[in-house]
């Protein structure tokens, strides 16, 4: 990855700085910790952050509560479940937001989008009763969006059949029949749309809050006890680099290239998810009381005291 | 094929011509580079029908070696083996072999009469036939008892005898047997060799018969063959013109197989370098 | 030792080792309070919750079902290929470095290929455990019959036992000891296969349950699906080498371990 | 006796020729290795662009050959592939280097003894037919995701098929070889290494082979899992990132990997092992 | 020890006390149930300290299975062996065996020298001593030139001569050997039956000896046991009392060795069931 580029030269002394790991997964949703790496804000609030690149949840949270890696990225239910299981584990701040707070963006296709066959008969959620859509995991943030806008669109979930399928092969599924509706996200969404895949559904922003805070960053109870001040400045760094990545988009689209493999073309034209370290108490409800709805929690969860002390978005 | 003979010493024009098996400048070199071995150095002989020639040679001489060059399973380095007049590639048919590692030629998954009757099978006897020469074959070599078990329940030699019945339920027309009586008593030895002998008259099969043991290999052969140590040449063909049928007694009694067994004796142990000799002479036991 | 008393000792070995180690973890588990390490009696008890009801039927019984479909047919590739490569000089080593290549194939580039070509029903499922499972088969029955003694070698050509005679009457009992070999460990793999084949495209199986049980924390949950398919492991074996004292019995007398 | 009678002379003669020759036919023989493996790549290479052009396997998903290798030429100018290389063959290494030094003295007692087999029976089929996959989060909560938790997740995969190879190996020991151990009163190293272990190592050989696949699998699959630097991490990058160009030369990349572990072992195997093909094994 | 010798019926008070080895009422059945076969109905006798006794009884007779009972190697039915006053329970130090089945004993990923320095190896002697000890026995099987190569680079002779080469290095007290000399020619046999007198007088060893040669067992031994067929007993026990040391000329001239050579024949031939006699005379071979 690239180095610290030298506009940021107000940071502490090198030698000051904490070396901590940060779990991350390869999307698009943890550009502000690539952005504070780069942009050196990690290194002005004294740290020095090494991401670590996982495929979900299920080993980082593990890796949180063992301690090799400190802080993670998660995505919001992974958080909810384990804290609901009553696992030490800390919400930090908030990491993406599936649309600016303050309305829609002005961006030319949505990120995530229940799409199905460019010339299927199936044009709206009510049609899909008794058809398969794939998502990429069962019982998690996916599965509960897609239900909850199959339900507010008018149709029926609990008709419906979930297919967990690597992103990445949804298209093709799609496209083979193999699979009726797909619900995805970038850089899957452009590759679809360009495919002239239907869209029937947004699922991210299909909440009573569309604008839904669906990932955090996550730490273990013990670690932020022990360590307050990695964690509070870890929490100043991100909500900084969300910002950055926010207002400089040009520059975080390039950032993008650095850690992924995405193509050019690509890193241009997907849609960027609303970077944001506020945590929204109301969107997170939205989503805890969802889960229990849909089975995913198996009991109710509130989220103030998960939160803690975490920062909320002042509407 | 009269113009091969006058490469044989010791075979005349006439019976040449009459030869079903001629194995001419057989050479033999195991491994190559500079862990060359050669095992056989120049082997000619000839084996007219029906003709019982024996083989005997000291061991390690390549007594096998050329057996197996002889049944088409090794391709010599040199030289050809022919058969019928034309060169031996591969195995033919109607050719049966009783190997030296007996115990693992016999399949240890079927039983004693079933490793009989394979073959048989294999040729598409028919069944009651088959089931008739299996018994005949157990019978012949003492082993009618015997026909259930596997074959690690039986002995070292009960083994070898499983292996004989097979060769001989199967009636070659050509059988190749390599010290096939190394492991069974003198008395049933005798019995034994009476049974080949007693095969061939029947059933008109050519053998060629590997011993080590003299007394043998002249009461059985029409002819034997004595190879010297490696690298193995023909060191002498003995004419065996003992009178036919032979008998255990009579014919060990006559004059003549004395005088046989005597010069086949001087023949093989009449070696160039009678290393053997010294090392028993010098060397302290261990 | 009489047969019967050593017959006695073996059992009470092979039952007591279990007992002994299910009564440790009994005890040492019998406080916890972590969530990673639940008592054992909380996933007794979920054990019996989960698989005698309705679950063994919708979740067990089809899981078994594709892990044995799929076994049954990496076996019949696995010994007729390794056949066919064994007994060929060219085809062994024309697929030598193609069969190491496919065996290193990460699951991620299978399910692709699988998905396109069979969709995500039981039958891709069904595949990619077959996929997984023959090559210890293949390897065995390859190597089996390449070893084969050159005796016995010799001795069919003698006799002339060819073609499917000697395949069946020589070759593949002579390459069965190994053959068994490969069968034994595909039969672990066919059941790790059950679990991780269920990672995708899934909903419901054991392998699924585990899976959605470790996701969601629920330990106790995800043990009792593990301890299942252990009970599974361990009663597919007593099958097999039931099977195997049979077929090879003249391999394991002939070796004095019978 | 006859065999000392050999005669030196022949030999000795045309060594120098015998030395050169023997070069040769080394290099012969590599090349034909070489030609072969270059066969067998092709036919698979054949078949793959084969399916892509049929249809079979949609082009648009599927990269065909000149893709891939278009990929390669530009992973190889990349200094993290070949950190990543190194990385997931260090952990196939050390795991199936861990797996064997349990597995095949245990794997050779349980073959030897009726007790250890009959007490260890229980526990080993018990926990064979876990999925390395499901003790991810307990290994990592209990190791975290260090090189230490991947090597000991691909050793405890690799462990198993090592263990049931080599006890089928130790028990195709012929009885008479251990009969002479006996006899000549062979303590247990002189045993286990002078006769239990090459004459299982037919067994064994194989099993390593199977060992070696599944380590470099489990070690890709626990890249991707738990996010240890590797090949596994760098395809789940691409994955991710829709570049199915990069994902698949990736995946072949491992599966070239595969070929050359299996390349080695089968050179090891060939010097330790010749006897059973020369002529031993029975 | 004395007590036990009153069971002894052939064995008078005074030698039996001086047995090294006392073998009492063996019975050996194998396998159980209907397929249970008795190869060892009681067999009784005793070897000396230093004593040669050589085993003869027809194929199948139990001459293996005895061996194996007083090696330790299998545990018998009944009876039991003593050595040196001590029942046998496994197998001990000092013994050596030559196998039948001497292809399966080598171990065939070693070269002949590392198959016979193994066992010296295992007993501690020495690199020096263990390297010419090697040496000495290979040669005087004439085998010094194979030394490097493998078993499967053997002829069957060859590699049975790499096994006695083996067990003479170890010089063991005890020495069983299963019919050493099946494979190999006569010259060397003759060579190795008087390598292995040598070895017996130089390093005072005792030994069993099997064989299906009756000259060679009545040339070698001090005493012959001679088994009936299966369920086999020692039909009869023969002093050899010819003059040491033995000579392959001179002994076998003297008229006691022709003597002893027809009463053994005589006992071996003495079956009360002759099955293979029954064969030759009613089979057609095969
Ligand atoms: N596979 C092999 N590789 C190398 N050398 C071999 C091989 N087989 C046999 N030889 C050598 O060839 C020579 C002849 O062996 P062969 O088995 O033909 O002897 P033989 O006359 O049958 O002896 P015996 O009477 O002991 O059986 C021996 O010196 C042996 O060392
Ligand atoms: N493992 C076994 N299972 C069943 N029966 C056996 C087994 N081993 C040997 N026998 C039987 O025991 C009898 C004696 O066998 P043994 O090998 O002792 O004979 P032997 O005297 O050594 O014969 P040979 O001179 O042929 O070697 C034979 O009839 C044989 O069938
Ligand atoms: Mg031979
Ligand atoms: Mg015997």
């Amino acid at each position: 990855s690239g180095s610290p580029s030298s506009g940021s030269s107000n940071s502490a002394g090198a030698g000051e700085l904490t070396s901590i790991t940060v779990g991350v997964l390869p999307i698009v949703d943890v550009l502000p910790v690539y952005v504070g790496i780069q942009e050196g804000i990690f290194k002005k609030h004294g740290l020095e952050v090494t991401p670590s690149v996982a495929q979900g949840g299920a080993a980082l949270i593990p890796s949180v509560l063992q301690g090799s890696v400190p802080i993670t990225f998660t995505n919001t239910i992974s958080h909810m479940i384990a804290y609901n299981k009553g696992l030490p584990v800390k919400y930090l701040a908030s990491a993406v937001y599936s649309e600016s707070p303050s309305g829609p963006s002005s961006a030319d296709h949505p990120a995530s989008i229940l799409a199905t066959a460019p010339d299927s008969p199936i044009t709206s959620v009510k049609q899909l009763a008794g058809k398969t859509i794939s998502i990429n995991a069962l019982k998690g943030i996916q599965e509960l969006a897609v239900r909850n806008a199959v339900d507010v669109g008018g149709g029926d979930s609990s008709t419906v059949k979930f297919l967990a399928l690597p992103l990445q092969q949804a298209q093709g599924a799609l496209e083979a029949g193999r699979v009726d509706a797909i619900s995805i996200n970038e850089p899957f969404t452009t590759a679809a749309l360009k495919a002239g895949d239907q869209i029937i559904a947004h699922p991210f922003t299909d909440f009573k809050i569309p604008a839904a805070d669906y990932a955090d960053y996550t730490t273990s109870t013990k670690y932020a006890d022990a360590h307050p001040d990695v964690v509070k400045n870890f929490t100043a760094a991100i909500t900084e680099a969300s910002e950055w990545a926010r207002t400089h988009e040009a520059a975080a689209r390039k950032v993008l290239l650095t850690y992924t493999k995405l193509s050019a073309q690509d890193a241009q034209e997907i849609t960027l998810p609303y970077y944001e370290a506020q945590a929204d108490p109301a969107s997170l409800q939205e989503l805890a009381d969802l889960a229990l709805k849909y089975k995913i929690l198996d009991k109710p969860l509130d989220v103030t005291s998960m939160l803690g002390d975490a920062a909320v978005l002042q509407k | 094929m009269s113009m091969l003979s006058t490469v044989h010493a010791e075979v005349d024009k006439e019976t040449a011509v009459q030869n079903i098996l001629e194995v001419e400048h057989l050479t033999k070199t195991y491994g190559a580079g500079s862990t060359a071995y050669t095992a056989l150095a120049d082997i000619s002989f000839g084996v007219r029908s029906q003709e019982l020639v024996t083989v005997v040679g000291p061991s390690g001489a390549g007594k096998t070696t050329l057996l197996k060059c002889i049944a088409g399973l090794m391709e010599p380095s040199g030289g050809q083996v022919l058969f019928e007049g034309s060169p031996v590639r591969g195995v033919r048919k109607g050719l049966a072999v009783v190997f030296q590692d007996y115990a693992r030629s016999l399949y240890p998954w079927f039983s004693v009469a079933r490793n009989v009757a394979l073959p048989l099978a294999a040729a598409k006897v028919p069944r009651a036939e088959r089931e008739e020469r299996v018994s005949t074959a157990l019978e012949a070599v003492g082993l009618a008892a015997a026909r259930h078990k596997k074959p690690y329940q039986l002995s070292g030699g009960m083994q070898q005898r499983v292996a004989i019945a097979r060769a001989l339920a199967y009636r070659p027309s050509v059988l190749l047997m390599d010290e096939p009586f190394a492991s069974v008593d003198a008395q049933t030895r005798a019995e034994l060799e009476d049974l080949v002998l007693k095969a061939r008259a029947e059933f008109g099969i050519t053998l060629v018969f590997i011993t080590h043991d003299i007394d043998e290999a002249v009461y059985l052969a029409d002819r034997v063959v004595v190879l010297s140590p490696p690298p193995a040449r023909v060191s002498e063909t003995v004419q065996v013109a003992l009178p036919m049928p032979r008998d255990q007694i009579a014919t060990k009694e006559l004059p003549e197989f004395g005088h046989l067994r005597a010069h086949v004796y001087r023949a093989v142990k009449n070696r160039p370098d009678d290393v053997a000799g010294q090392a028993t002479t010098t060397a302290t036991a261990s | 030792m009489t047969a019967a008393r050593r017959k006695g000792v073996l059992l009470t070995l092979e039952v007591a080792t279990p007992v002994v180690l299910l009564a440790l973890w009994w005890v040492l588990s019998s406080g916890s309070t972590s969530t990673f390490n639940p008592p054992l009696s909380e996933i007794a008890q979920r054990f019996v919750q989960n698989w005698f009801g309705e679950l063994f039927v919708t979740y067990f019984l089809p899981s078994l079902g594709r892990t044995l479909a799929g076994y049954a047919i990496a076996v019949v590739i696995g010994v007729v290929g390794g056949t066919v490569i064994g007994l060929s000089y060219v085809a062994r080593r024309l697929t030598g470095p193609l069969v190491s290549f496919l065996r290193s194939i990460p699951g991620a580039a299978l399910l692709a290929p699988a998905v396109t070509l069979l969709g995500v029903g039981d039958a891709m499922k069904i595949a990619i455990i077959a996929f997984v499972c023959v090559w210890p088969i293949l390897l065995n029955t390859i190597d089996g019959i390449d070893e084969m003694a050159p005796t016995q070698r010799n001795t069919d050509r003698i006799f002339q036992v060819n073609g499917m005679r000697r395949l069946m009457w020589s070759t593949l009992p002579g390459a069965s000891p190994r053959i068994f070999a490969g069968l034994r460990t595909s039969l672990a793999l066919a059941l790790i296969m059950l679990v991780i084949s269920e990672m995708i495209a899934s909903t419901g199986g054991l392998g699924y349950f585990i899976l959605q049980a470790q996701t969601t924390f629920d330990v106790a949950d995800m043990w009792s699906g593990i301890i299942l398919l252990g009970l599974l492991g361990y009663a597919l074996t007593l099958a097999f080498t039931f099977i195997e004292r049979r077929v090879l019995r003249w391999y394991f007398e002939s070796k004095g371990t019978a | 006796m006859t065999t000392s009678t050999i005669d030196p002379h022949p030999s000795t003669q045309v060594m120098s020729t015998d030395a050169l020759r023997a070069a040769s036919q080394t290099r012969r023989r590599l090349m034909r290795n070489a030609l072969w493996g270059v066969g067998s790549i092709a036919l698979g290479a054949v078949l793959w662009q084969g399916a892509v052009w049929l249809g079979v396997l949609p082009a648009r998903y599927f990269p065909g050959v000149p893709d891939l290798v278009r990929a390669w030429v530009e992973l190889f100018g990349d200094e993290t592939f070949w950190m990543a290389l190194g990385n997931t063959l260090l952990t196939t290494f050390l795991g199936l280097a861990l797996a064997a030094v349990f597995a095949i003295p245990l794997g050779i007692l349980i073959g030897r003894s009726v007790y250890l087999f009959h007490s260890t029976q229980f526990v080993l089929e018990f926990f064979r037919p876990i999925p390395v996959v499901a003790l991810i989060p307990l290994v990592v909560l209990i190791m975290g995701i260090g090189v230490d938790a991947k090597t000991f997740l691909a050793a405890l995969a690799a462990f198993f098929p090592l263990v049931v190879q080599t006890t089928y190996g130790s028990r195709s020991v012929d009885p008479v070889a251990l009969d002479t151990a006996a006899t000549y009163g062979f303590g247990p190293f002189r045993r286990l290494f002078g006769v239990l272990l090459p004459a299982a190592s037919p067994y064994i050989m194989t099993g390593v082979r199977i060992s070696a696949a599944v380590c470099l699998l489990v070690s890709v699959a626990t890249e991707i899992i738990v996010g240890s630097p590797g090949l596994g991490q760098s395809i789940l990058i691409a994955e991710n990132s829709n570049a199915l160009d990069v994902m698949y030369a990736l995946i072949a990349m491992t599966g070239f990997l595969g070929i050359g572990l299996n390349g080695l072992v089968v050179a090891v195997e060939s010097r330790t092992v010749r006897w059973a093909r020369e002529g031993g094994a029975s």
